[in-house]
């Protein structure tokens, strides 16, 4: 049902989409895989470029972020951990109401200053966005004028959604799933592959 | 009058002359403990194993979610079908406990298993009183089997 | 002129002599209309509130961090838990976004089986907005009316999937395709089960009757209206800056419906309108939803007509590794847009996942719609907005 | 017999009579308000049809442990249910069941009841404030209001009444509904106040009536979706027993006003004098269980209002209409 980009030659319209904006918004690079739009944006041109396209697509939908790092305590790391370089990405979806397209807008911040504009003075609903990735990932956006946490108790420490934060309940109880059948009480050969 | 109070009433009185109808009627209830309602066959009560079936691969308790399956087995030497054949081993199932309490009834250890020894039965009344009589073993487990309906005919 | 400029004139002369401090009245965790654990702090001047501070995170269970450790198999379990009244609409973008980044692609019959469950879960989620809705007005009655037909759509449901709000019943690749994994529940396939066209065609007739029974008791009900018209007003371009979707939004003039925008399911076969109102007070995001029933019902009817014969899911490996890639995609759920950010690093659980609960946007206008008015009508306006604090707090 | 015994007798038996009426009520709102819901309603107390489930309730209760808050006013606390029921028991002991059948033959039978039903509003203002809870504070303080600004239209249409009887003796009003308005072929027709030119003012009483109930559609002080049962949010035990039998025993004396000021009280149009001291109470409480199944009907159907547009129902609306309907029937009856 989705216009799947068959070959790489036939210019897929999502990808003409995303260069439209990017060019027009001035931003850096952007890319259509998936049909998903990608723009980038440069860190100190965030809260302008985000004004800018709310002008084109007015619905701002979520505003959240990745953690891109390669000690990853929890679940499965990075495809090629040698050749990422540690950071953060923000991204803020906007789409329009009369039809079907939206973009991603994206921005890399590095690991030691966080810190990235507000978007509340023009969009009241993007505080608790905010408030989220705050507490959550230990970005600050300067601006919004109430970043306490939104969702954890106020005396919660460390900030969950790093990769390097432990999931605890994980570490209580031993997996069910890695107990073998023992061997055979004479011959002590290997159970079966688990 | 002010705006936001329409006049004149009919709407009320209409609503009154509904419930009026509903208080005639007679009231749709099945009284529990006496008459009990007939749950659909693949409605997800419980699951019940099949012990014979069971050659502890351990896929359900690997795949589950919530970790609420536990197994432990031991393997057996097998007397040979033809004499001086080969020892076989067959693993034999010690321990199946699923904690009822933990369980999320998303049917992934019924699906995943290979062998056809988890099956889901449309059985709901076996609440207990404390919490870890929800720890079913082995036997309760094979309890629920003759409980298990034939799946239902398909839509042309 | 609304009750509110009114009471306006009157309330400022006497506060303006006595000067008498606002009480913070802390409407609670456990509140009868809060649909769930969300406690506002309200500065309240008499009845009327000045200012309000939602505080939420009570139900917080931590979705995106679990779905880090998560096979995808085992996150669809998980995420129809999000918004528990429409289970089945959770897990819809969800897999649709997977099968985006593995770029295959569900089979004719799975599609129109996810339509219809999807449209079924539409009206069962309405249902129980209009059964919780007039009692919190304190009409006690039409509660019991309309839940008494919502268990025909619930039987239809358990029908099929097994489990009445978690269906769990979707795959990667298509539906759920047999009982088991084994050899011998090979055979039984999970097709729809003899008899579910007719009893479908039978509960939207029923559907249909509890509509014009809702229309009777609420609707044309001029106490109800005298408390919900011109109340809450959010107007549209509010509602575009703050990301409500969905009747929300619809109710206030803009007529935007993922299901004929996005098409993530056959939805271009079958013929339906948009149902969008201007008012957007209460009373129109409340009539809204009515009439989505009445159009879920007729899509019912003529998805029965046109879902056509096949298999039910295509082929997919045992053990699925889903290729490197980032996908957002979003559906109409009956709530609103839900959506998904999967990232994917080529492994067998998802490197980030961002999940776009809609009650979660919703909620954020409460400060701003909640301002100024009575605790009554806080109780209305928090009513119309119809979330759930699961989907809320994720 | 000396007056104390004479005394003792009649409240023995008006309490009796009156706790009785209540369960009734009870049951009934239990019974007929789940069946109007699509459900069955108290099954197993007391036999096949649950008729028992007040007297469970009742019991129930009792044996509920009787709390009070920490910072509760404790006397006030501990009086304001007491206040609350004697205001509904002392209704009673004015309304004629029959000629004779009365406690006490007030000449002033009307005014000593609008004076007597205003009391409640201290009790319940009094639990209000004292159970030391700000839903409780709000719940009272809507209460009040509420109360205050029904009391109007009721006195008012309760004026009308009078000034058409010309008594305000309770057994004057009754006999002047039976007095023949016009004679038809030989039979004298005698039709009650409520068919002679007071429909309005049965119109207003009513409304009123159920805004004194605090019940649905005026239930602002106990509106559960808003401040968990308002005033009522801190007791249990015995005490909110006793507002909890206060309030269906209100309801039946408010019915039982209307009826003997509206519909004629324990006569019927053809009942001979001898009969009326044996059928009067049966008649009086037919017309007095009608009157209350309309209350619980309306209970099952509507919402709730906000509490401004009672307000702003009460005194735009009400009183003016009430002002005009006495001056409608003063104007009938010097004419007629």
């Amino acid at each position: 049902m989705s216009d799947q980009p068959d070959t790489a030659t036939e210019p897929n319209p999502l990808e003409e989409y995303a260069a439209g904006i990017a060019e027009r918004l001035g931003a850096e690079g952007s890319s259509a895989e998936f049909d998903t739009v990608r723009v980038d944006v440069a860190r100190d041109k965030w809260v302008e470029t985000i004004n800018e396209a709310r002008k084109e697509l007015p619905f701002f939908s979520w505003l959240s972020a990745i953690d891109w790092s390669k000690d990853t305590d929890v679940g499965e790391g990075v495809a090629n951990p040698d050749e990422l370089e540690e950071r953060f990405e923000v991204m803020c979806r906007l789409s329009s109401v009369e039809n079907g397209d939206g973009a991603i807008f994206f921005t890399t911040l590095s690991k030691d200053d966080a810190s990235i504009g507000s978007l509340t003075a023009t969009i009241g609903g993007a505080e608790w966005h905010e408030r989220e990735a705050h507490e959550m990932f230990g970005i600050n956006f300067d601006g919004n004028k109430n970043l306490v946490p939104l969702y954890l108790p106020d005396d919660f420490l460390g900030n969950p959604l790093l990769k390097s934060y432990p999931l605890i309940a994980r570490e209580v109880k031993p997996w069910p799933g890695d107990v073998d059948v023992e061997g055979l009480p004479e011959t002590d050969e290997e159970g079966d592959a688990s | 009058m002010s705006k936001d109070i329409s006049f004149p009433f009919l709407g009320l009185f209409k609503g009154m002359g509904l419930t009026f109808k509903t208080m005639i009627k007679k009231a749709p209830v099945t009284m529990y403990p006496q008459e009990q309602e007939i749950p659909v066959p693949r409605a997800r009560g419980v699951i019940s194993l099949d012990t014979e079936a069971c050659t502890v691969c351990m896929l359900c308790a690997r795949e589950c979610p919530d970790w609420c399956i536990y197994i432990e087995g031991h393997k057996e030497a097998q007397v040979p079908d033809k004499p001086g054949g080969r020892v076989k081993t067959k693993s034999e199932l010690d321990r199946f406990d699923i904690d009822y309490s933990l369980c999320m009834y998303c049917g992934i250890c019924v699906e995943v298993c290979p062998f056809d020894a988890l099956f889901w039965s449309p059985e709901y009344e076996y609440s207990e009183p404390k919490i870890a009589d929800l720890l079913h073993n082995k036997e309760k487990l094979g309890e629920w089997l003759e409980t298990v309906p034939e799946p239902p005919a398909l839509e042309s | 002129m609304t009750s509110r400029e009114m009471m306006h004139r009157s309330e400022v002369a006497v506060s303006v002599e006595l000067e008498t401090p606002d009480m913070t009245l802390n409407i609670g965790p456990q509140h009868p209309s809060t649909h769930g654990v969300l406690r506002l702090v309200a500065k309240v001047d008499g009845e009327r509130i000045t200012e309000v501070e939602p505080v939420i995170g009570y139900m917080h269970r931590g979705y995106e961090k679990l779905s880090e450790v998560r096979t995808y198999a085992q996150i669809t379990t998980l995420v129809n838990r999000i918004d528990w009244v429409s289970g089945f609409a959770n897990e819809v973008p969800f897999i649709l976004g997977v099968e985006k980044l593995m770029d295959i692609e569900a089979p004719e019959r799975a599609q129109w089986i996810r339509l219809i469950l999807s449209e079924l879960f539409r009206i069962s989620s309405h249902l129980v907005f209009m059964s919780s809705y007039p009692l919190e007005l304190g009409a006690t009655t039409p509660l019991m009316h309309v839940l008494r037909e919502r268990e025909y759509i619930l039987e239809l449901i358990e029908g099929v999937t097994g489990g009445r709000f978690h269906p769990n019943f979707n795959r990667v690749g298509g539906v759920k395709p047999n009982y088991g994994g084994g050899s011998q529940t090979k055979k039984q396939s999970m097709d729809l089960p003899a008899g579910f066209f007719k009893s479908t065609l039978e509960a939207m007739d029923r559907m249909d009757q509890i509509c014009d029974d809702i229309d009777t008791l609420v609707t044309g009900n001029e106490l109800i209206k005298a408390r919900t018209v011109d109340v809450g007003i959010i107007p549209g371009d509010k509602a575009i800056e703050y990301g409500l979707s969905g009747p929300n939004l619809r109710a206030s003039g803009v007529a935007y419906d993922l299901r004929k925008v996005e098409n993530y399911l056959p939805y271009d076969q079958v013929e339906f309108d948009v149902i969008s109102r201007t008012g957007g007070d209460c009373y129109d995001r409340y009539l809204v939803r009515l009439d989505e029933i009445r159009e879920s019902v007729k899509i019912l009817r003529q998805a029965i007509d046109i879902i056509p014969a096949g298999p039910l899911q295509v082929k997919v490996p045992r053990i699925l590794k889903v290729p490197v890639g980032q996908v957002y995609s979003r559906a109409e759920n009956p709530k609103g847009e839900f959506g998904y950010y999967i990232v994917s690093e080529g492994g067998k659980m998802p490197y980030r996942l961002k999940i776009r609960s809609t009650s979660f946007s919703n909620l954020t206008i409460l400060p701003w719609v909640l301002k100024d008015q009575l605790i009554p009508d806080l109780v209305a306006i928090m009513g119309s907005l119809d979330f759930v604090l699961g989907d809320v707090d994720r | 017999m000396n007056f104390w015994l004479e005394l003792a007798i009649k409240t023995v038996l008006m309490l009796v009579v009156v706790l009785t009426a209540s369960l009734v009520t009870i049951y009934t709102e239990l019974k007929a308000g789940s069946h109007m819901q699509a459900r069955i309603g108290p099954y197993y107390a007391g036999g096949r049809w649950g008729w028992a489930q007040p007297l469970a309730d009742g019991a129930k209760f009792l044996q509920k442990e009787d709390l009070a808050p920490a910072k509760a006013d404790r006397t006030v606390y501990g009086y304001a249910p007491w206040v609350v029921m004697m205001s509904t028991l002392a209704i009673f002991a004015v309304i004629p069941m029959g000629p004779d059948l009365v406690a006490t033959k007030l000449d002033l039978g009307a005014y000593f009841l609008l004076a007597i039903s205003s009391l409640s509003v201290l009790g319940i203002l009094m639990a209000g404030w004292s159970s030391a809870n700000k839903y409780s504070l709000i719940g009272g303080l809507r209460a009040a209001a509420q109360l205050i600004a029904y009391e109007l239209p009721l006195v008012l249409a309760v004026v009308a009444v009078v000034v058409q009887a010309g008594t305000m003796s309770l057994n004057g009003i009754v006999e002047a509904q039976q007095a023949t308005l016009f004679t038809v072929g030989g039979v004298e027709i005698a039709l009650p106040f409520l068919l002679t030119g007071q429909i309005i003012g049965f119109g207003i009483f009513m409304i009123a009536a159920v805004a004194e109930l605090s019940r649905i559609p005026f239930d602002m002080p106990i509106a559960e979706s808003e401040l968990t049962m308002g005033y009522l949010t801190e007791y249990s035990g015995i005490r909110f027993t006793m507002f909890f039998l206060g309030e269906y025993a209100s309801m039946v004396g408010l019915s039982a006003i209307a009826t003997t000021l509206y519909l004629g009280g324990y006569a019927v149009p053809f009942l001979p004098e001898s009969m009326e001291n044996f059928a009067g109470p049966g008649i009086f409480f037919t017309k007095v269980a009608v009157l209350v199944f309309i209350i619980i009907w309306i209970r099952f159907t509507w919402p709730r209002l906000r509490e401004d547009q009672l307000q702003w129902m009460a005194w735009r609306w009400l009183i003016p209409l009430a002002l005009f309907n006495i001056a409608l029937v003063s104007v009938f009856k010097v004419v007629f």
